[in-house]
């Protein structure tokens, strides 16, 4: 009983980067060109494992989809996306988990992956990061467009389709993007830059949304 | 109307010959080489000296400074040379009867942290024990000093306080440059351009000639002055100089009229700018992160300079950038310069100047005329050995002393 | 703006990366046996030509991955990217 | 030409109002309605008029007032708009004294193939290459497509050229790939093909413009190859009162005619040194304007040319020059000779049109590191061998900007440039497109090479009125003055003349400047060279530059998860790197001072709480992650027992300090290092580039946790108390959670990581929770009545203590022995990063600058941070003050410095030197409170 009323509290006290934020995405979202929002509290795990090994292919199977390879390259399994984050780095992306405990406990996706990871082969690390950074996502036929304006990356759909992610930078902040749909991206920043990355991207859509 | 530049002289140099010898082969026909020349007619009476310089004579980033000149430097060895500096330069005009256009119109180094400031008063105090004036002000008083920085509270980055050097400022290099050749031509200095040294004859650990695209040319003593290309030319007598050659860029915008009275420098906001003779801004960026001999930096390094630069001047925003370049510094480990010996006897070195070079120009010509002419370093370069590195005995003007230009 | 080509990223932006001077400059083995000299040049002395130039970047906004490059100071052009722990590939 | 068709626009020059035609530039109009005069020249005040009719104006420079105040910019390329205010310039801008209200932006853009021009060449550059199947951007600065087209009356497949250059590029434009930027200048060429261009996007709408677009946008492009087919700028001869208003390009006053509908002039004097002012001249005759004469400095003109001439009754004056223009203040007649010294005849002329043939615009070509070669046919220098460097340019030249003279020539040229650049790009070439067709096209006669006219006798010879450079007012005797004072090189000529260095940077006269300087050297001009081009191609505003990243935006902001509650608070920010902290917690009446004495008071015998989540955080584990560990500190950290917490020191190889912070270890290949603030990122770097640079065989990951973590410090007497009451499931007793242990716990409902540290000396704990709780933990440890404080108490507490702050109380020239922590370097481990510079010359000195503290005799005396130390009497500085207090706990002031042999001072009486006035203190051991440790420990 305790135990709940606990965990009921934790959400209840529970406050995204961007909470404040939320009045301001709608009304920039109005108009139908873009969509802005934050998806808050997104269990995000740093994983690192030498891919070859057969830990990873038991990770993998924890996953449900062997870890990719391709350099920039994201895969979905369920309600997990793994994206690539270098050689033997991957961003493993899953639910809201709100109550997982500190440290291991539970049956959180982090210990699942401790656990396939065993402890044999060593050298693997599975570090939670889901507070480190925050998403959003920005959607709707001018969100390249909006993108484009603080992104060096080629962002046309041959080359940035959905599938593909990259670490780069936002106009002056390091983020993750991550091409879900067609005309759909999620930009993951961390957290002390959130409000930065949140106002820019305002400002960058306010041609395009009014 | 307008200000109109000083004519320069009528008669400025000829261009020489390359002899077969000389008692003393400069490397170099920027300022610094000039300078060296000239010092080594006037106080030590060596007359037959060489210039060489491989391209056009003053080129370099003699060509290309923001001019920006101050003494103000954190430690006492610094405060020595560049204070000396700035003294020649008070008596300049004068003693080389050409117009330098030197301007005191004070230059001012904005703090922006609380660290900045920490530092900034620890350099005003530092310079009043070396006898460098100096002096700390409050944001309303460089409000005063130069009405157009912004200087209210709830900017990103604002405006704390400032270091102001009220003896410091500019003065117009290419007459500097010209002026120290007009004058150590007429004491009998060779100035060669288009004399690329490609080689340094060395035997018996001793320096005895160059190797030049115009022929070889013996020497009885050698002195470098290719800032920049330094380490290039070094390793020609096998000698390895601890730097690193960067691009450092500079713009200027069109002619305004008046707005900017003296010289502002920020670290934190990274910009520099003064206000020239003829009216333009002119602005100075940082160096590209890597090596290069290119003169000619990044472009997303003036955009940042142009973001600073509209943070601390508002009313810049509508004026324009005429023109951009760049040249190669060469910066050494702690950011201050090399003056001296080199392990091959007769050898000698001036460089690592990096950003900050040109106020030095006649500081650094008197005291490099002196350890050439005398074999040993003048007392006030003497601290700037190359066998610092090995004892550790560095002269770091990185972290206190405010951007290094 | 150099473009870079990250070997696991491909071609990126300069500003992605941090410059870290001259490659294959090892950690000396002994520190303690050597002379200020020696310790010095492995503290301060770095090559510093005008022409090809094997250096380290590292992705520090994307991958995070050290590696090599082989780039010509002179005219910035960018001749091998290599990965930390290889050779420096012989360039006609 | 008050008839001319089109929407009136209104607007005011000089003071006076005027009508124009929607799409006139402010040049258009200003001839249009007769104004010769636009501004008076820099230095000698002369009054000039409109040169040209494009970017390369060296003479109508205009300061824009309305819609809102912006120097210098010509009137050739200032479109009119209803409103506009414009006043002639007399040499310098004017600075608006108010905020820029515009809005600026970037937009980065990728394709195979760029193209800069979209004139003829350009046009069949981008429609091959895009037929190819490439993404191509083709840009152009005017506002409309057609380039040279637009100006002349040519037809092509059939067509008027500008129609058919607007379909050519509505057609592109329509195709997926494509992008056609009008109005959109390319200023720069950098490395790996990347190109940066301005788009002036609502200079043209004035009121009407919207005001979240931004006024101008800066593309930075990165494309596989460029076309550069950027044309050619016609130049002048240099002549007796060239610089007159009247005084006009060929070209120009076709495109004005053609173009505009506008005719500059009534009578007209043609001077020219090639075919092209024939149809210029032609156009102009059949616009109403009457030719007096056609002046050629050749023996003959193309045949063509010569017999359209005839019968049209133009008069052609073969080997003729034009030996002055005269007029006061402006044309009113010209000097016409025979160049082998006949006589001279005054032709009376409200316009002279001159050509001295067309200079490529290799501008963009030479700053992307290509050669220039000068070809004697066109008598200019052209693009060279793009392979012929070290550097392979991946860039083509087509169309007159490598001096391709004719239409059908700039056709076929661009077409062919499109499908090099196609298969360059990877691409498949298909099948050549017929050209499309030129019809009238007569064979040009050789062009010959005039520079100069020596003015006819005793008509100032001196050379004072051959202007070489319009805009900065250089004449042929200034160039002559150089060159006689001993300059040999054209770089040295611009410098002492100043030419090539306005606004215009020489664009119709770098080429005039070389070749007078090449004549009086005796040199020619091929070997002499042109200056150096550099960006921008065209003047850029500072604020498109800065585009987005301005005010708020001009660095971001970092922010804990308590930052609204500490700004709610009424907290003061400081600014540390990027990260606004909390700086004291004033209430209501307080100062600064009394601020910080409560808060540290608080700290000292209460509990207070400070947000400490800027800390940088990093996760190392692996099995090697204690050898790392051990190998970047300079203490041990492999013989930490799990569960614990140990501080540590980083020193860069030469020994100084490079960051400190404790190290908790999480199990026994698991450990958590935090950083300083501002170093966060470096110090991940800096392990990073160990591990993966020099020791890749160590198993190790690090991993940024910074803002995984919110953490708030609780510190005080009762600390314990107020921690026991949030986790009543904590034995919080010292014996089982001992001074530097870490303790998972739930603090307030909330799991967390307690760590039992101290930056203050007291009794405190730090407690980690993710950070979405770092709010919610606040509050409630807020809630239990504890006193928040800031930075500034923060420092003075440790500085009590006498714990350095990186960075504040070193410099970069500190060893971790001269900050008195000789205890925190390991005897034990055979090396270390930093190790071996202990021992070198001048760090085993014993007047090394060393911590210590001092105390103030005058005890309310506060020593200012910076104030440097001197012996009595002496004036030689011995260190300084890096960290100055008033403490409560001390109930005086004191300070901490780093002071030449400081240690052995202790107990010396030293100076403050504080200007004139000397402060007396007293050197003492740096930790000033509690120096047994008994308070934290407890
Ligand atoms: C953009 C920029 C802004 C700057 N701003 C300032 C400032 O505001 N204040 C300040 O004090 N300093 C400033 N500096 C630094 C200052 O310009 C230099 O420190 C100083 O000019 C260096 O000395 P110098 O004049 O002799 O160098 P240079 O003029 O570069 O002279 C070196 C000469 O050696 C020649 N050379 C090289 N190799 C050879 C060879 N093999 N054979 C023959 N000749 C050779 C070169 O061609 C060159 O002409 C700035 C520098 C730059 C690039
Ligand atoms: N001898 C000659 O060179 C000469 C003389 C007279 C007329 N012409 C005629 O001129 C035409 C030349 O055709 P073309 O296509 O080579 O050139 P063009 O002059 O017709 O077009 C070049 C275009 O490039 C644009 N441009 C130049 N630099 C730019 C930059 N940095 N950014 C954006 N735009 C830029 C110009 O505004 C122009 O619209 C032909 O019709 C030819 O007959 C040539
Ligand atoms: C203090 C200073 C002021 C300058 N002012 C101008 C100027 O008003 N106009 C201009 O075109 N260039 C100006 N320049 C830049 C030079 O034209 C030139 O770019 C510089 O000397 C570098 O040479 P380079 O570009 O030929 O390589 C100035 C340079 C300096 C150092
Ligand atoms: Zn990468």
């Amino acid at each position: 009983m305790a135990e709940r009323r606990n965990a009921d509290r934790r959400s209840a006290d529970r406050r995204s980067p961007l909470a404040g934020f939320a009045a301001r995405f709608e009304t920039a979202s109005a108009g139908g060109a873009l969509r802005l929002a934050e998806i808050p509290f997104l269990t995000q795990l740093n994983l690192r494992v030498d891919a070859k090994s057969p830990a990873a292919e038991r990770i993998g199977r924890a996953l449900g989809t062997t870890l990719p390879v391709e350099p920039g390259s994201a895969v979905r399994s369920g309600d997990l996306t793994v994206l690539w984050l270098g050689p033997d780095e991957w961003l493993v992306l899953g639910p809201d988990e709100g109550e997982a405990e500190i440290g291991a406990g539970g049956a959180g996706l982090r210990d699942r992956l401790v656990e396939a990871a065993g402890s044999a082969d060593g050298h693997v690390s599975v570090v939670d990061v889901s507070a480190q950074r925050t998403t959003l996502v920005l959607a709707g036929a001018r969100a390249r467009d909006v993108l484009a304006h603080g992104c060096a990356l080629d962002l046309h759909p041959r080359v940035f389709g959905p599938g593909r992610c990259a670490q780069t930078l936002l106009a002056r902040a390091q983020v993750v993007l991550v091409a879900r749909e067609t005309d759909e991206f999620w930009v993951l920043c961390r957290s002390s830059f959130a409000g930065y990355v949140a106002e820019w991207l305002l400002d960058a859509a306010a041609e395009y949304v009014t | 109307m307008t200000e109109n530049l000083p004519d320069h002289p009528d008669w400025l140099w000829a261009a020489a010959e390359p002899k077969r010898s000389y008692d003393v082969v400069i490397v170099g026909g920027g300022g610094h080489g000039l300078a060296t020349a000239y010092y080594l007619a006037k106080n030590h009476g060596i007359t037959n000296v060489a210039v060489l310089e491989r391209g056009w004579l003053a080129g370099g980033n003699m060509a290309r400074n923001t001019t920006i000149i101050r003494s103000n430097y954190l430690w006492d060895e610094s405060a020595g040379i560049y204070e000396h500096a700035l003294k020649l330069w008070e008596g300049l005009e004068d003693d080389l009867g050409y117009p330098l256009l030197f301007s005191q119109r004070g230059v001012l180094n904005l703090a922006h942290s609380l660290q900045d400031v920490r530092d900034s008063v620890r350099r005003v105090h530092a310079n009043r024990l070396n006898g460098v004036d100096a002096e700390w002000l409050e944001p309303e008083q460089v409000k005063e000093l130069c009405p157009i920085v912004d200087v209210s509270p709830d900017v990103r980055y604002p405006v704390l306080g400032a270091t102001y050097q009220p003896r410091a400022g500019i003065a117009k290099h290419d007459y500097v440059a010209w002026g120290f050749a007009r004058a150590a031509a007429a004491y009998g200095v060779d100035l060669i351009e288009n004399c690329e040294v490609t080689g340094l004859d060395v035997r018996d650990g001793r320096v005895t000639g160059v190797r030049t695209t115009r022929g070889p040319i013996a020497a009885g003593k050698v002195a470098l002055c290719a800032a920049g290309h330094s380490s290039v030319v070094a390793a020609m007598a096998g000698v390895a100089l601890p730097l690193q050659s960067h691009p450092l860029q500079a713009l200027v915008s069109e002619l305004l009229e008046p707005v900017h009275p003296t010289v502002v420098m920020s670290n934190a906001v990274h910009v520099y700018v003064s206000q020239a003779h003829k009216g333009e801004l002119v602005m100075g960026a940082g160096i590209d992160a890597a090596n290069s001999y290119r003169q000619r930096g990044a472009f997303h390094i003036i955009e940042r300079q142009m973001a600073a630069a509209l943070e601390l001047f508002p009313v810049f925003a509508r004026a324009h950038v005429l023109r951009t370049w760049g040249g190669v510094v060469d910066v050494t480990p702690d950011a201050s310069p090399i003056v001296g010996l080199t392990p091959v006897d007769d050898l000698y070195v001036n460089c690592g100047w990096g950003t900050g070079g040109f106020k030095a120009t006649p500081g650094v010509g008197w005291c490099y005329a002196h350890t050439v002419a005398h074999g040993e370093p003048h007392p006030l370069s003497a601290p700037f050995s190359l066998d610092r590195f090995t004892t550790g005995a560095l002269v770091d003007e990185h972290g206190a002393a405010a951007v290094a230009h | 703006m150099l473009l870079i080509p990250c070997p696991w990223c491909g071609p990126r932006d300069e500003i992605e990366f941090h410059y870290g001077g001259q490659a294959h400059v090892a950690y000396p083995e002994d520190p303690a046996a050597l002379s200020d000299e020696e310790w010095a040049r492995y503290l301060f002395f770095r090559d510093n030509p005008k022409g090809r130039f094997a250096e380290r970047w590292s992705h520090s906004a994307g991958c995070r991955r050290w590696f090599n490059v082989v780039r010509d100071t002179a005219t910035n052009e960018i001749h091998a990217v290599y990965r930390i722990g290889e050779p420096r590939p012989v360039i006609a | 030409m008050t008839s001319r068709p089109g929407e009136v626009v209104r607007f005011r020059f000089d003071g006076r109002d005027y009508e124009g035609r929607r799409g006139d530039t402010l040049a258009a109009a200003l001839l249009a309605n007769g104004v010769r005069r636009v501004s008076t020249s820099v230095q000698l005040g002369q009054p000039r008029g409109i040169f040209s009719a494009g970017g390369e104006e060296p003479n109508a420079l205009v300061q824009i007032e309305t819609p809102f105040p912006e120097p210098m910019l010509p009137a050739t390329t200032v479109e009119i708009c209803d409103g506009l205010v414009a006043t002639g310039l007399p040499g310098k801008g004017r600075l608006a004294d108010r905020p820029d209200p515009a809005r600026y932006d970037t937009v980065h853009a990728h394709c195979d193939v760029l193209v800069v021009g979209a004139g003829p060449a350009g046009l069949m550059a981008a429609a091959e290459a895009a037929r190819g199947g490439a993404r191509v951007i083709l840009a152009d600065e005017r506002p409309a497509p057609g380039g040279s087209l637009l100006g002349t009356a040519e037809a092509v497949d059939g067509l008027p050229g500008r129609r058919w250059a607007a379909e050519r590029a509505a057609e592109l434009d329509g195709l997926a790939d494509v992008r056609v930027l009008c109005r959109t200048t390319v200023f720069g060429h950098y490395d790996d093909n990347y190109l940066v261009a301005v788009e002036r996007r609502t200079n043209h709408l004035g009121a009407a413009a919207p005001a979240t677009t931004a006024r101008e946008r800066i593309w930075r492009i990165r494309a596989r190859r460029v076309v550069h087919a950027t044309g050619a700028h016609e130049r002048f001869p240099a002549f007796a009162g060239n610089d007159l208003p009247g005084v006009m390009l060929a070209g120009a006053a076709r495109t004005y005619v053609n173009q505009y509908g506008v005719r500059p002039g009534r009578r007209a004097v043609v001077l020219t040194t090639n075919d092209t002012a024939y149809p210029a001249a032609l156009d102009l005759a059949a616009a109403g304007i009457e030719i007096a004469a056609i002046v050629d400095v050749r023996q003959a003109p193309g045949e063509e040319w010569a017999r359209r001439c005839a019968e049209r009754g133009i008069d052609v004056l073969t080997g003729h020059v034009v030996t002055a223009a005269r007029g006061a203040g402006e044309l009113s007649s010209v000097v016409v000779a025979p160049e082998d010294g006949g006589q001279a005849r005054d032709v009376p002329a409200d316009l002279l049109l001159v050509s001295g043939g067309w200079t490529p615009v290799v501008h963009l070509f030479s700053q992307a590191g290509g050669t220039l070669r000068f070809d004697e046919e066109i008598g200019a220098f052209v693009p060279g061998d793009t392979q012929a460097r070290d550097v392979r340019l991946a860039v083509e030249v087509a169309g007159s900007a490598r001096g391709v003279p004719t239409l059908s020539g700039c056709l076929r040229d661009g077409a062919e440039a499109g499908r090099r650049a196609l298969a360059a790009a990877g691409f498949a070439v298909p099948d050549q497109a017929p050209p499309p067709a030129v019809e009238d096209e007569p064979a040009a006669a050789p062009a010959r090479h005039l520079w100069l006219v020596p003015a006819a006798d005793g008509d100032g010879d001196d050379y004072r009125e051959h202007f070489v450079d319009l805009q900065r007012d250089v004449t042929v005797a200034d160039v002559l003055r150089a060159t006689g004072a001993g300059l040999r090189s054209v770089e040295h000529v611009k410098r002492y003349t100043t030419a090539g260095t306005a606004h215009d940077q020489g664009r119709t006269s770098g080429l005039l400047t070389s070749a007078i300087t090449a004549h009086a050297l005796g040199l020619d001009v091929a070997d002499l060279g042109v200056t150096t081009f550099r960006a921008p191609y065209a003047p850029v505003s500072f604020a498109a530059l800065a585009g987005r990243d301005r005010g708020h935006l001009h660095d971001p902001v970092r922010v804990t998860a308590m930052h609204d509650w500490h700004v709610a608070r009424g907290a003061p920010l400081e600014n540390v790197g990027q990260w606004k902290r909390p700086w004291y917690y004033p209430l209501d009446g307080e100062d600064m001072t009394a601020a910080v004495l409560r808060e540290c008071r608080a700290a000292r015998e209460d509990v207070a709480m400070m947000d400490a989540s800027t800390l940088g955080k990093i996760d190392v584990i692996g099995p090697d992650a204690a050898e790392l560990l051990d190998r970047l500190y300079t203490n041990m950290m492999s013989t930490l027992p799990v569960g614990s917490i140990r501080y540590g020191v980083m020193c860069r190889p030469d020994g100084m300090v490079f960051d400190d912070g404790t190290v908790i270890r999480l199990a026994e290949d698991h450990f958590l290092a935090t950083t300083t603030t501002g170093n966060a990122a470096a110090v991940l770097d800096w392990m990073e580039e160990w591990l993966q640079t020099e020791w890749p065989s160590l198993r190790v990951h690090c991993t940024s946790v910074t803002e995984q973590w919110a953490t708030v410090a609780l510190v005080g007497p009762r600390s314990r108390e107020v921690l026991a009451g949030l986790a009543p499931g904590l034995d919080v007793g010292n014996a089982s959670f001992p001074f530097m242990t870490w303790r998972d716990a739930e603090v307030a409902g909330i799991p967390a990581r307690v760590c039992r540290i101290s930056f203050s000396g007291e009794l405190a704990y730090e407690i980690n929770v993710r950070s979405w709780y770092g709010l919610a933990l606040w509050e409630a440890v807020n809630a239990a009545g504890v006193t928040p404080y800031g930075t500034e108490t923060m420092h003075v507490l440790r500085a009590e203590k006498g714990y350095p702050i990186i960075g504040q109380d070193t410099d970069g020239t500190v060893t971790p022995q001269d900050l008195g922590m000789a205890w925190v370097v390991s005897k034990k481990k055979a090396d270390f990063i930093g190790k071996r510079s202990f021992s070198r010359a001048d760090t085993v000195r014993p007047d090394r600058k060393q911590l210590v503290g001092l105390l103030p005799e005058d005890t309310g005396r506060l020593l200012p941070e910076g104030v440097h130390l001197v012996e009595p009497g002496g004036t030689r500085a011995l260190g300084h003050v890096t960290s100055g207090y008033r403490s409560a706990a001390l109930g005086r002031t004191f300070a901490l410095a780093l002071i030449s042999g400081g240690r052995e001072r202790v107990g010396e009486r030293l100076h403050a030197a504080m200007g004139e006035e000397m402060i007396p203190v007293t050197v003492t051991h740096h930790v000033l409170y509690d120096p047994e440790g008994a308070r934290r420990d407890g």
